[in-house]
């Protein structure tokens, strides 16, 4: 397209066309599908975190009105291959129920089937398990020592991963440094927790030979890993995309859900179902987020200028690991932030424990360690007596660096963060804040200020998966997108995927309609089921807007010059001399035109008119890679992502120093992530983000007691913010276009998420600070707050007698 | 998360209600089940017979009687928060609602199920306490009454007996022309349990001098309780210590500790949150008619 | 979810009918909220049938008991475990006699327990408390026990 | 246990387990599945549904303790198929949801807000949408659509949506138009494009 052309509705705060359905309650989920004969399923879980299975009677449990089968692990092992490992570490096995032995309390032990939810319940009450209790491990540092028992024997250790990555001359740079400083923090467990829980439905036809599934899932590859667990050709399992997901964020995995309700259809000739109600959900639907411990050391200079910094990550990832220990190495690809770090040392360590598993959670690993770097940013303005704002515009690479090459291998496609930063700092007028803050501790209250700059790596590289298994040799994560244009002339797009409020369906018709100058909304978005799909990756790393963005656009690009070399071939004329505009097509020498519905009728009815070799109809087909993203790893460095957005947090927080309940006063958000396709879609996923992020820095976490028993199975304890909690967010804008994809849009589907938790974090130790104290833990409870002042308080009263 | 199977009845007036609870001591009762249906989703009770008691008119409805608000135990919350009958007598109890659960439950839960649930959070229970109301009971032997101090004995443990049924609760009506009340609690979000609530309510007389003042505290222990501010009566509140205290009354408070507070803080939010609503309450009650100082 | 107790409780009888009666199932079967049935599956070691209740919550518990260490008549340690639909539980706790008197005698009692499973994972909030109403649920049933003895009390 | 329960305006009987909820009803028996089980311990609000217009949890009433109040459901909302009222509109206009599930409960909170009170202030919009747990928006933009919806019913005798149909279905009639040459379809309704006035 022409780039110099204003956009028409890219960047237009047009509707979210997926709004009306839902808006109405006619949202299709997975609970909402309705099959004949629908089976339903209950799980027993392990009341131990770990124990061997002695023996399962499940006599009286089959005798239950309405019992149709009871399932152990044993026999689902027996008739499936074990689920999808992400390293490779082969002995770390895993079921959909377990085998043998439980390996943290609440996984699910065994399956019970009924007529409905209820009864399956009644039996699941009546199995009878005896268990023998083994020795365990919780906590992630124990995990790590070898002397620890092993959540998986044949695996011999609890070390998944410990991969020490050097990127330049950190001794070096440590050793001229003329300042060093180190600290933990601590990303506690927890995760995006969607409203819907995972649900599917599976269906077996033996006669077809084909198995259909709902489910409520945001997974890669989600029918290769069903195909292959059930041990049966991809082409025989028809994933239905066209399931609405009710939240997900990156958890919403399933392939343990889907591999067990799917063996029961087939063995049962029946359709079965597994809603997780909110109990199986949060003890045992292995969605977790990152659990993790951070060590850093930083190596800086009296002006604040950082030079190098050292991290060890320690991250738990429970009891079974799919993908989730590479959520510790995609911060790979922004391991310096925003900063000019010359070089670093990092060390992943990935161990197993007792506790549920962990899930890919929004952001894949990339807010925690944002926490850590913004941590050891403020600490570094705190030792020198600088102010923070002006120590990360020291540090900040500069809008004339970019493209900037990071020292783990990633350039950075481009940025401002200069000018984010004094965007925000005008607008929220920072000297004022910093007055506010001093107006309300002279009063008597805590008050901190808290900021944060981050990135949000976008675009979907997975290239940490060959980076941490050199037997993964995947170098593609395509999108992709088919226009059809019918005989009447309307348009239909495909996405290849499910979507769980993202608004995919919106982005695709701005996008197609942006190049083919006709309205969005004329544009019919379906998503096809897996057997009629193109490769897709699914929404996951921020990567819609411009994988799937990037994918309807070159089709689009194709269908327009397919058009145009149609029309230029009625004209007798070059393709050059003619100019497409609103869907027409016009010659300007001759006054020749051809409109829309002209160019369907030839392509569709007259093929004595189309240029020689040209297919008839009117159809285009493109399969996206990833920007940048073509090589495997050399040396521990790679090309991660290739978009980078921007964002800064400024944050005022109140509370009482005795009550220590965190009021955020004023929180303002800078964001740039390039060209906005949908500003209402765009403003959504940030507020949401921030929302979340409030989550993990101030009230959720999956809390195990020192016996491996889970304290927050409900929502009366795991508790995700209210509207109460969530304050109004100023968001300022600004646009630093990629030269990487189509419209020079990033990704934003993390964003917000990304620096919350930093920022509140921020914010509070600001507020402490007076008292000489600091919390190093999230979430930062009240009580937390509100003890460790009185702590100090006592400290200084012992000292002062 | 279903429900074990149980069995609904819905009798026709309280007698028959109190005769099924009596023959069955696994059945129980169900008002608002804002409560109790949580319980039975997740098989943590689960009770042969429910017997819905909401719908009887004799235990509905707020009145004014002898010095005291009655409010019949199946009365919603909402209704009481809309009650023009309430916000004039209860002032205390009008401040507490909004702090129960969030406006959905209020709209189905009543007054005598957050009673008979005993929460050691619970507001309504709090007020009943603080202000010394009388919770009424009626089985088959008729009705009685006893104080909320010696009807709630811990977390979700009351006096009740099988066979019996919270049929209303009495909240004392305080005359004095000088009355003020204060409110607060902390909790993780606003609709939470409280960590610790404290209410209060005061009554001066015409120089400001304390008549009348009390002060509870929920979240604390096992159950909502008074503390003893019996110093504050006869003295001039302007020049009282209020903080100093309230600070002396709960030093020593039994306090329980959990996942999201230690024993401690629940401690030292009781001294904070106890003198807040205090403080409030006396400066309500001196801008109340008289003279303010 | 642990659980520390911990306190002392006078009981009006002497020290050495006291432990007796600790010693006496019939007399724990009475004194153990919810306790159904106890039957004795080894030397001092008894499977326990319960049936707990507090208020609406109750559930059906399978368990056992046994007491060790045992220096009569002035100490033993008691080990608890159970589990029923509610969760599990185990728990070891020391106690103490002595005596006050020759009709009286304090029973001062420490010990540790946890809790895990539904109960602890959906009601931590309110756990501890609900214990220590055990407990003392437990005590009040002991001290009636010599307040006004039944048959098959201990003498 | 026979129910009948007057639902939508409609009277609806079933035949249920004491044990059911209101919302395990709704969904399976009524097939009015947008309302939606989140928790089932009743407090996320995704199963809010009005009962005597006031918001309370489908799941935390048992379908036979239901029978003689007026239920209303997302269902019971639209003015007509294809026709939203003008809170579900205001939501669609402020992009107030993403994947949805929440928003049947959220809407009905609102909408029960404003049948009270058309002047809400923010404090009031935020108690009242307290009880519904959205994971997706953060709030901002629940809040500006039921300040947007307020302001719309302040000035209900002004005709609602000046600016067009709906956005997502076409309006046009694609046999008629398809006949078309001059323009085509495709630039017909190209004028019409969503977004606040």
């Amino acid at each position: 397209m022409n780039p110099a052309a204003p956009l028409k509705f890219v960047s237009s705060n047009r509707r979210v066309r997926e709004d009306r359905r839902f808006v109405a309650g006619q949202g299709r989920y997975v609970a909402d599908i309705a099959l004949e004969g629908l089976l339903h399923v209950a799980v027993v879980p392990s009341p131990h975190p770990a124990a061997r299975i002695v023996s399962i009677n499940a006599a009286e449990a089959m005798k239950m009105p309405g019992v149709h089968y009871v399932l152990t692990g044993e026999e689902l092992a027996k008739a499936t291959e074990p689920l999808m490992n992400g390293l490779d570490t082969p002995n770390v096995r895993r079921y959909p129920l377990a085998v043998g032995q439980a390996r943290y309390a609440g996984e699910w032990v065994v399956a019970v089937v009924a007529e409905t939810r209820a009864q399956a319940e009644d039996a699941a009450e009546k199995v009878r398990i005896e268990y023998e209790q083994l020795a365990y491990v919780i906590d992630s540092e124990d995990a790590f020592d070898p002397k620890s028992p092993p959540v998986h024997a044949g695996h011999g250790s609890n070390v998944l991963l410990d991969k020490t990555f050097v990127w330049g001359e950190v001794e070096k740079h440590f050793a001229e440094s003329e300042r060093h400083l180190s600290f933990r923090v601590v990303w506690g467990r927890n995760s995006t927790v969607p409203i819907e829980t995972f649900g599917v439905a599976a269906k077996w036809d033996p006669w077809r030979e084909m198995l259909d599934v709902w489910a409520s899932i945001q997974m890669p590859k989600y029918p290769d890993q069903i195909a292959r667990a059930l041990r049966i050709p991809l082409n025989n399992v028809r994933v239905h995309f066209d399931v609405d997901v009710g939240g997900s964020y990156g958890v919403k995995r399933g392939i343990k859900q889907t591999v067990l309700v799917s063996h029961l259809a087939r063995v049962l000739g029946r359709p079965v179902r597994l809603i997780e109600d909110r109990l199986d959900n949060m003890r045992a639907g292995d969605a977790h987020g990152p659990d993790r411990i951070f060590d850093v050391e930083i190596a800086f200079n009296d002006d604040g200028i950082v030079n190098s910094m050292k991290m060890r990550a320690l991250d738990n990832v429970g009891a079974y690991a799919g993908r989730s220990p590479f959520q510790l190495g995609k911060p790979i690809g922004a391991i310096v932030g925003p900063y000019k770090i010359k070089s670093v040392q990092y060390r992943a360590i990935s161990v197993t424990s007792n506790k549920a598993a962990q899930e890919a959670v929004r952001g894949f690993g990339q807010s925690p360690t944002n926490y850590a770097i913004e941590t050891a940013i403020d600490k570094v303005a705190v030792a020198l007596g600088l102010d923070r704002i002006e120590v990360r515009r020291r540090n900040f690479i500069r809008s004339d660096e970019f493209p900037y090459l990071i020292p783990s291998g990633t350039r950075y496609d481009s940025g401002d963060y200069h000018t984010v930063v004094a965007k925000v700092r005008a607008h929220a007028d920072y000297e004022g804040l910093i007055r506010e803050r001093d107006t309300l501790r002279a009063a008597g209250q805590c008050a901190g200020i808290g900021i944060a700059a981050c990135l949000e790596p976008s675009g979907g590289n997975s290239s940490f998966e060959p980076l941490l298994n050199e037997k993964n040799t995947t170098t593609t994560w395509m999108d992709s997108c088919r226009i059809v244009v019918d005989g009447l002339g309307f348009v239909t797009a495909t996405i290849h995927t499910t979507s769980s409020g993202q608004g995919h369906e919106t982005l695709v018709a701005t996008v197609i309609g942006e190049v083919l100058e006709i309205d969005p909304d004329l544009i019919r978005i379906v998503r096809p089921d897996s057997l009629n799909s193109l490769p897709s990756n699914t929404p996951v790393g921020s990567r819609m807007a411009i994988m799937l963005g990037g994918a309807a656009f070159h089709a689009a690009q194709k269908l327009k010059a397919k058009i145009i070399k149609l029309a230029a071939h009625q004209f007798g004329c070059a393709e050059q001399e003619v100019i497409y505009a609103g869907g027409a097509v016009s010659h300007g020498a001759s006054g020749k035109k051809l409109a829309w519905a002209e160019h369907v009728n030839i392509a569709h009815r007259n093929f004595h008119l189309l240029p020689e070799g040209m297919e008839p109809g009117l159809e285009t087909t493109h399969v996206m890679q990833v920007p940048t993203g073509t090589k495997l790893p050399e040396n521990g460095r790679v090309q991660m992502y290739p978009c980078h957005s921007f964002e800064f947090h400024l944050v005022l927080i109140v509370f009482d120093p005795v009550i220590g309940k965190p009021e955020i006063r004023r929180y303002v958000i800078g964001h740039d992530c390039g060209t906005v396709i949908n500003p209402h879609i765009v403003k959504g996923m940030t507020l949401g983000g921030i929302a979340h992020g409030i989550g993990a820095s101030l009230l959720e976490e999956f809390v195990y007691d020192s016996e491996g028993q889970m304290l927050t199975q409900s929502f009366m304890d795991y508790l995700l913010p209210s509207s109460h909690e969530v304050p109004k967010v100023e968001i300022v804008h600004h646009c630093t276009p990629s030269p990487f994809t189509v419209f020079g849009q990033k990704g934003s589907g993390e964003s917000g998420y990304l620096g919350s938790p930093a920022a509140i974090s921020s914010a509070i130790n600001d507020a402490v600070a007076p008292f000489g104290i600091s919390l190093a833990k999230l979430p930062i409870r009240i009580a937390a707050i509100s003890d460790a002042i009185a702590a100090a308080r006592e400290a200084k009263a012992k000292v002062k007698a | 998360m279903k429900p074990a199977p149980f069995a609904y009845v819905r009798p026709d007036s309280v007698a028959e209600a109190c005769e099924i609870l009596a023959a069955d001591e696994d059945a129980r009762i169900i008002a608002g089940g804002q409560t109790l249906i949580p319980m039975l989703a997740m098989r943590l009770a689960r009770p042969t017979k429910l017997v819905d008691i909401v719908r009887l008119k004799e235990l509905r409805g707020i009145r004014s009687e002898a010095g005291a608000i009655v409010v019949g135990a199946v009365t919603r919350q909402v209704e009481v928060e809309r009650s023009e009958l309430a916000r004039g007598a209860l002032p205390l109890l009008m401040k507490a609602l909004p702090y129960v659960g969030h406006p959905p439950t209020r709209n189905r839960g009543t007054v005598g199920g957050s009673i008979a649930n005993a929460d050691p959070s619970a507001e309504i229970p709090l007020v009943a306490v603080t202000l010394g109301a009388e919770i009424e009971i009626e089985n088959s032997g008729g009705r009685t009454s006893m104080p909320a101090d010696e009807f709630f004995i811990g977390a979700m443990v009351t006096s009740v007996m099988p066979g019996d049924c919270v049929a209303a609760v009495r909240f004392p009506v305080w005359s004095q022309p000088r009355l003020g009340t204060g409110f607060h609690e902390v909790s993780a979000r606003q609709s939470d349990f409280a960590f610790v609530a404290a209410a209060a309510q005061v009554a001066l007389d015409e120089d400001g001098r304390c008549i009348d003042a009390v002060v509870g505290l929920g979240g604390v222990g096992d159950r909502a309780q008074r503390i003893d501010v019996s110093a504050l009566v006869g003295q001039d509140v302007a020049r009282f210590p209020v903080s100093e205290l309230i600070r002396s009354a709960t030093e020593h408070l039994e306090a329980n500790s959990d996942l999201h507070v230690s024993a401690d803080y629940r401690r030292r939010a009781a001294a904070a949150l106890g003198a807040r609503a205090l403080e409030d309450a006396i400066a309500e009650a001196r801008a109340a008619g008289g003279v303010v100082q | 979810m642990k659980l520390d107790i911990g306190g002392s409780e006078t009981i009006p009888g002497s020290a050495d009918a006291l432990w007796v009666a600790l010693n006496d199932p019939k007399v724990l079967t009475r004194c153990i909220p919810g306790c159904k049935s106890m039957v004795e599956i080894g030397p001092d070691a008894y499977k326990v049938d319960m049936q707990l209740r507090v208020a609406a919550v109750g559930g059906s518990f399978e368990g056992e008991i046994s007491l060790f260490d045992k220096e009569a008549p002035r100490a033993c340690s008691i080990k608890v475990s159970g589990a029923g639909s509610l969760g599990h539980g185990n728990g070891t706790a020391r106690f103490e006699i002595e005596p006050d008197g020759d009709h009286s005698c304090r029973l001062i009692y420490k010990g540790t327990g946890e809790i895990g499973g539904l109960v602890a994972g959906v009601g931590q909030r309110i756990l501890s408390s609900v214990s220590k109403h055990l407990i003392g649920r437990f005590f009040a049933a002991l001290r009636k026990e010599f307040e006004a003895p039944v048959s098959g009390a201990a003498e | 246990m026979k129910v009948t329960l007057k639902v939508n305006g409609r009277l609806r009987t079933a035949d249920v387990e004491p044990r059911k909820t209101l919302l395990d009803t709704l969904r399976e028996d009524f097939l009015l599945t947008g309302s939606h089980a989140g928790c089932e311990h009743g407090v996320c609000g995704a199963c809010t549904v009005l009962i005597d217009g006031e918001p309370s949890r489908a799941c935390l009433m048992f379908a036979v303790q239901a029978d003689g109040y007026e239920i209303t459901t997302i269902e019971g909302l639209a003015p007509a198929p294809g026709e939203l009222s003008v809170v579900q509109d205001a939501f669609c206009e402020t992009h107030g949801l993403q994947c949805g599930y929440c928003t049947p409960g959220m809407i009905l909170s609102a909408h029960a807000l404003l049948e009270h009170n058309d002047a809400p202030t923010r404090e009031d919009i935020v108690e009242a949408i307290s009880g519904n747990i959205c994971r997706c928006t953060g709030y901002g933009q629940i809040v500006e659509a039921v300040e947007f919806a307020a302001e719309r019913l302040r000035k209900t005798n002004a005709p609602r949506n000046v600016t067009g149909g709906s956005d997502d279905e076409p309006s046009i009639d694609p046999a008629a138009e398809a006949g078309a040459r001059e323009g085509g379809v495709l630039e017909a309704a190209a004028t019409r494009q969503g977004g606040r006035q």
